[in-house]
């Protein structure tokens, strides 16, 4: 077969047809099977990384979720803050290292001060109006951030270089390894805190029972506060490390925080393992569909996937079924 | 013989007695206004309204919430936009197909959705607009794209309706009309088990309440509202863009709702009217209006938690809903 | 309830009397402008650029004995916020002429407003159909997505690539720029034989890079996108180890891209104005004392590398200046006509000639193609002219 | 005629069996209660009699027809109704509004006859009110009819809830301890309350921890002790029942004495 013609013929195939169905005539195909194999490795290793990004975010939505019934929608603010303030201490002169800790006890001291002057004078307020301060919260830090800062995009270095690593054709960066490891390490911390430790026995205990939890003469403010805190720190430390995969700017918490949460609750809301792993199947959702299906409507796959998983598990994939007493 | 002050108290408790101040606000506020940028910032607030009273409905009332409720304002907007100028369909029918696709469709996804309860109804709501958004993003053919479409304006037998006076009034009507329904519902048989509903799922359903019927019934309702509000939205504005039906809008739904008061009619005007007028008072700041969007936001949920109107009322030792 | 709705006018007024404020013999220019929301990185740029040229004309008299007041409101991206505002500066400001219209939605939603009010309205967005068909009152200053499809699709047919992919974000300027690029494809000898999109706050873009690295017979891939995305497709380009030419597009207009992309950024070829060069463009050019001028005000001012965002801003003021130094007055009719009368105005775009039949006023010769080296940019010479 | 009816009822929770092959009877227009010490599934009898829980085996019969498994809105249209232990009060109604909720069922005006507030509704409106006014009277709460629900004290609530579930017009009514938490006069017109009801040949089937008030009225009574049936029988046979005494001195302190139930 002449080549020329055998060449346009593969290409108008190829062109014409980008839908599933070819994608999976390529994949059963002997001669392009290493190129397919590549490709599902590759779209593999972009659902890590994404996944582990979203992933990081929602470890942060669950432990204040645990502690107080809120779901805080200004954790994406966190995440801005802890990546904006080592960009910007940096350019400043400051070290790295050095950076990034100031950077994290800044965001800790904001989450704080959030639970605080927010969330505590109103403690008594419903779901939803604590849903609305939260989100007071994250415009004003916002707001804020595009004041001290600027609106541009900035990133940071990666820990390990940006040199990728090779597999069967496709690659991934060390970064996006740092970021998975960094998720699984934060929650194997968080359940040995929450399991091992009498401050985690009293989140526990708090997010059972608040009236109880006081009786037996635990501080509740500041547990919850505490638990603030520490998702501020936990934010803060997603900043510091996505910013070299994703970029940042004053303005990428409105996202992390939708995508944060559709994780959480495909995982199944308070459970910080089924955070992770809710994080990781949308990143894997996603890429999935943008390789296999459209790049266009990759959300909105991810979305449809979401919906079908909550119609068919009501409590998201790790969530424990409750049992309403009457 | 009943007593001045008895005929006053009778007339307190009909069930459309907190329409009245609004009217009257509504007829005296045009001799007031300077120009015609108040007309839209009125016309605006109108439109927002009729939205967050149809929210109010499913959140204030039964219960439920919805993130995703500027997903109908979409079809709502996309309808006037598409049916006249891809279609040939006059607009004031693009505008009742419009309202009717919402309907059908609030009722196919409203069944499963309205299965699942707190974070995770807000979730898949959520994703449910998100998903209509990225429909109208990428849908291009047929809505522009990201960029959006112009929309045609309504004709009424050779009467453009064009100059925002006309539009004001146009609104206040569609706006004290849906607030009549909305009283309506209240005040009636559907209306008592759905905010039976919202207190007490179990108890509705052994006092014999077909509890998923209601909230499937008050979920398509309310997305009429949203629908309607998006077509008007999109007339106004001569134009459409994806935006109309974004996630943020739809938080902004929900805030306007919450702001104002759950569960309070006129605090769903309030609502609209406080986040409608404050980013254009706000522009004195300059750069610093976010922030102090987001402090005031936080400021009034701390304060008056349970919205401004029922709030407000309560400190003043009225029942004013 | 009542007294809510009193406070909340009174708010407004309160609001119009600070920023509308009579000063004595003062022309309000206005500017509606996406200076936070997802476009802020063009729209602050721009509100920046007016700020201080304005500032900048006052201090030397202003224009006719008339000292500029401008009025700047954020739209946050929002085509209804956009149009709230421009009704407030046509209705509330009275301004004479607005610069501004950060994107193609929220320019095309304000269109209507101007048009009514009969004020000129120079918009600083990149698509085409703002200015095709002609609005009486409404111009443009940036280069259209036409134009940088032409200019990039010109230089690969000179390197004789003429089979390329293309990969888009979803967002306005991507949908816009790919539309445009597929319609002028054909004319231009380009086959465009894979295409594929990204949502503009992707993080990672590997899936469609390695669907396009897997289709054979591209020799090169065109990137239509602004914001972080294009960098994140550069970083993911070298990362899967794709040899042939990468192209990104003007929405790639600044140094920041450079300092994003890092090394992944070499070899990196676009069409861009002037203003990048600046600095090394030959003392021959034009335009070599307006960018250099521009670019040292505003990187002093602002301590931020200069865009060509900003550029724009720049050169919708420095038009409607000019315009109303010719006609002697602010008055919209007479404005609107020097506009439309702009000649060989010299810009950081480019060299501006308008016609009743063209308000944009640009041709290709506008565009600059740039390759990044080393971190900097370099300028490849027009060989086919 | 027997009225309701379980037939080897069996549930587990994670393992854990709360129900184990109860079943009973109880004839139309009795008191039939249900007694044992906590955890022995009462309530959760109750809650698969009234559809809230599926039951692993069994069957449930209402007027001799099976409606196992049937929907609580379901069997509340054949006349099942039922009370909670923790209180299910609509408190963001007022106390009228909460027993004209009751009256559901014998609504009929459509949705859109409400959505346009047509006649009708005025009409359904008013009957609906006279007859949640009644059944208000019947407990002794008319005075309380325009107070918001949540501002009725403890006792009252109590009473609202059975109001609200007889104006349901129920043929068999469960009530799950109605006692609880109620001083000894309160109680005593609990007592009263449910002889006036059973009086209207409406079948009542008592969950209840007050011992005294358990063997005044019960005409039969059904001891449960962890998920198993212990015994059945009247007052006097319970009573002297030493498998019962048993069970309540080795899980209970408080034995059978009367007045045992402020929990």
């Amino acid at each position: 077969m002449d080549y020329d013609s055998g060449f346009r013929l593969v290409n108008s195939l190829v062109s014409s047809s980008n839908g599933l169905a070819h994608q999976v005539g390529v994949l059963f195909d002997r001669r392009r099977a290493p190129a397919a194999m590549a490709e599902f490795l590759q779209f593999t290793f972009s659902g890590l990384t994404v996944g582990a990004v979203y992933a990081l975010v929602a470890v942060g939505f669950t432990l204040i979720y645990n502690a107080s019934d809120v779901v805080n929608f200004a954790q994406g603010e966190f995440v801005m803050l802890g990546g904006m303030v080592t960009v910007f201490l940096g350019y400043a002169g400051v070290p790295m290292p050095l950076a990034a800790a100031i950077a994290v006890l800044i965001t800790t001291a904001v989450g704080l001060a959030l639970y605080r002057l927010g969330i505590a004078p109103a403690h008594d307020a419903s779901t939803v109006t604590m849903i609305i301060i939260t989100i007071g919260a994250s415009i004003f830090l916002r707001g804020v951030a595009e004041i001290i800062f600027d609106k541009r995009f900035h990133s940071l270095p990666a820990l390990f270089g940006s040199d990728p690593i090779r597999v069967g054709g496709a690659s991934i960066l060390p970064q996006s390894v740092v970021v998975l490891a960094s998720a699984l390490l934060i929650v194997c911390l968080l359940c040995a805190f929450i399991d091992r430790t009498l401050y985690g026995k009293a989140v526990i205990a708090t997010s059972a029972n608040r009236m109880a939890a006081t009786l037996v003469g635990i501080n509740t403010r500041t547990i919850v506060g505490a638990c603030f805190a520490i998702s501020a720190a936990i934010g803060a430390v997603a900043g510091v490390l996505v910013t070299p995969i994703t970029l940042t700017s004053y303005n990428v918490g409105t996202l992390l925080a939708l995508k944060g949460f559709a994780a959480v609750m495909l995982g199944g809301i308070g459970n910080a393992m089924g955070a992770v792993v809710g994080g990781v199947l949308l990143g894997l959702f996603e890429a999935f569909a943008a390789g296999y299906l459209s790049a266009s409507y990759k959300d909105a796959v991810a979305f449809v996937v979401i919906l079908a998983v909550l119609f068919a598990m009501p409590q998201g994939l790790v969530g424990k079924t409750t049992v309403e007493r009457v | 013989m009943l007593a001045e002050a008895d005929r006053f108290r009778l007339l307190q408790h009909h069930r459309l007695f907190p329409l009245i101040p609004l009217a009257v606000i509504i007829v005296v506020l045009p001799l007031l206004f300077p120009s015609a940028y108040y007309y839209r910032v009125a016309a605006l607030v109108f439109i927002f309204a009729i939205a967050a009273l149809g929210l109010n409905l499913l959140m204030g009332f039964a219960g439920q919430v919805s993130l995703g409720h500027a997903g109908f304002m979409g079809v709502g907007a996309y309808a006037v936009a598409i049916g006249p100028s891809r279609l040939g369909i006059a607009p004031l029918l693009a505008f009742a197909l419009g309202a009717a696709c919402s309907a059908v469709l609030a009722f196919v996804v409203g069944r499963p959705i309205l299965r699942l309860k707190g974070h995770y109804l807000a979730v898949a709501t959520l994703g449910f607009g998100v998903l209509l958004t990225i429909v109208f993003t990428n849908e291009a053919k047929w809505t522009g794209g990201p960029d959006g479409m112009p929309v045609q304006q309504i004709i009424i037998i050779n009467w453009t309706v064009h100059r925002i006076g006309t539009w004001y009034w146009i609104l206040a009507a569609s706006f004290l009309l849906s607030a009549v329904i909305a009283l309506n519902l209240i005040d009636s048989p559907t209306g008592r088990a759905l905010r039976a509903i919202h207190d007490s799922e179990r108890a509705a359903r052994v006092l014999g309440i077909e509890v998923a019927q209601k909230k499937l019934a008050v979920f398509v309702i309310s997305a009429v509202y949203a629908s309607v509000a998006g077509s008007f939205f999109a007339l106004i504005n001569g134009y459409v863009t994806p935006d109309a039906s974004s996630f943020l809008r739809s938080i902004e739904l929900v805030a306007m709702v919450v702001l104002g008061g759950m569960g309070s009619i006129v605090g769903s005007v309030v609502g609209s009217a406080v986040l409608v007028i404050l980013p254009q008072a706000l522009t004195v700041f300059h750069e610093y209006e976010h922030a102090i969007l987001g402090l005031t936001l936080m400021a009034v949920m701390i304060f008056l938690r349970r919205g401004i109107v029922p709030s407000l009322s309560a400190a003043l030792g009225g029942t004013y809903k | 309830m009542l007294k809510k709705i009193t406070i909340a006018a009174g708010l407004i007024g309160l609001a119009t009397s600070v920023t509308g404020g009579s000063a004595t013999a003062q022309v309000k220019v206005g500017a509606v402008l996406s200076a936070s929301g997802p476009a802020s990185f063009l729209g602050d740029p721009e509100r920046k650029t007016l700020d201080m040229y304005v500032e900048d004309i006052n201090s030397k008299g202003g224009i006719n004995g008339q000292k500029l007041q401008l009025v700047v409101y954020d739209d946050g991206g929002d085509a209804n916020a956009a149009r709230t505002f421009a009704t407030r500066l046509v209705e509330e400001d009275k301004i004479a002429a607005m610069v501004g219209g950060t994107t193609t939605g929220t320019t095309l939603a304000m269109i209507p407003v101007f048009e009514d009010a009969q004020i000129p309205f120079i918009s600083l967005a990149g698509a085409v159909q703002i200015i095709e068909p002609v609005h009486k009152w409404v111009f443009k200053t940036p280069h259209t997505d036409r134009m940088a499809c032409e200019k990039v699709f010109d230089d690969l047919k000179r390197r004789k690539l003429t089979t390329v992919a293309l990969i888009s974000g979803t967002d306005a300027f991507g949908k816009s720029m790919r539309d445009q690029c597929l319609a002028v494809a054909p004319k231009a000898g380009i086959t465009i034989a894979h295409e594929e999109t990204y949502g503009p706050a992707d993080s990672d873009m590997t899936p469609q890079l390695i669907k396009i690295k897997a289709t054979p017979g591209i020799q090169a891939v065109v990137c239509a996108g602004f914001g972080q995305g294009p960098a994140i497709v550069t970083r993911n380009y070298r990362q899967l180890g794709i040899e042939y030419p990468l192209y990104q597009s003007h929405g790639v207009a600044s140094k920041q891209f450079i300092s994003l992309a890092g090394a992944a950024a070499n070899g990196v070829r676009l069409p861009a104005a002037a203003l990048l060069l600046a600095n090394k463009l030959p003392d021959s050019d034009r335009q070599k004392s307006v960018v250099v001028g521009y670019q040292n005000t505003f990187e002093n001012k602002t301590g931020q590398p200069v865009s060509t965002f900003g550029g724009h801003a720049y050169d919708g003021l420095m038009i409607l200046v000019d315009a109303a130094k010719r006609a002697g007055s602010f008055d919209s009719g007479k404005l609107r006509d020097e506009i439309e009368r702009t000649k060989g105005y010299v810009g950081t775009g480019g060299v501006v000639t308008m016609s009743p039949s063209d308000h944009l006023g640009l041709d290709l010769s506008a565009f600059r193609l740039l390759e990044i080296k080393d971190g900097d940019w370099i300028m490849i010479p027009d060989s086919a002219s | 005629m027997t009225a309701l009816a379980a037939e080897r009822i069996s549930i587990a929770f994670g393992g854990v069996r709360a129900l184990d092959g109860v079943s009973f009877e109880a004839a139309a227009g009795i008191v039939f209660s249900i007694i044992g010490p906590n955890g022995a599934g009462k309530t959760t009898l109750f809650n698969v009699i009234s559809g809230l829980c599926v039951p692993d085996d069994g069957r449930v019969w209402l007027g001799g027809e099976d409606v196992t498994a049937l929907a609580p809105e379901r069997l509340a249209r054949r006349g099942l109704s039922r009370t909670f232990q923790n209180l299910q009060i609509f408190s963001h109604l007022t106390t009228l509004e909460n027993v004209m909720v009751g009256r559901h069922r014998h609504e009929s005006t459509g949705l859109l006859a409400d959505l346009l507030h047509l006649p009708a509704v005025s009409w359904q409106n008013r009957i609906t009110r006279d007859a949640a006014l009644k059944a208000l009277a019947r407990v002794g709460l008319a005075a309380m009819a325009q107070r918001p629900a949540g501002s009725l004290a403890y006792g009252d609530l109590k009473r609202l809830e059975i109001a609200r579930a007889l104006a349901t017009e129920p043929t068999v009514l469960l009530l799950d301890e109605p006692a609880a938490g109620c001083n000894p006069t309160e109680t005593k017109n609990i007592e009263t309350m449910i002889r006036s009801i059973v009086a209207d040949d409406i079948t009542v089937v008592l969950v209840e921890h007050d011992m005294r008030l358990v063997m005044n009225i019960s005409d039969r009574i059904h001891v449960l002790a962890n998920g198993h049936t212990l015994a059945e029988g009247d007052a006097a046979a319970i009573r002297a029942n030493p498998a019962v005494i048993e069970a309540y001195l080795g899980a209970h302190s408080a034995a059978l004495e009367p007045a045992s139930a402020v929990r």
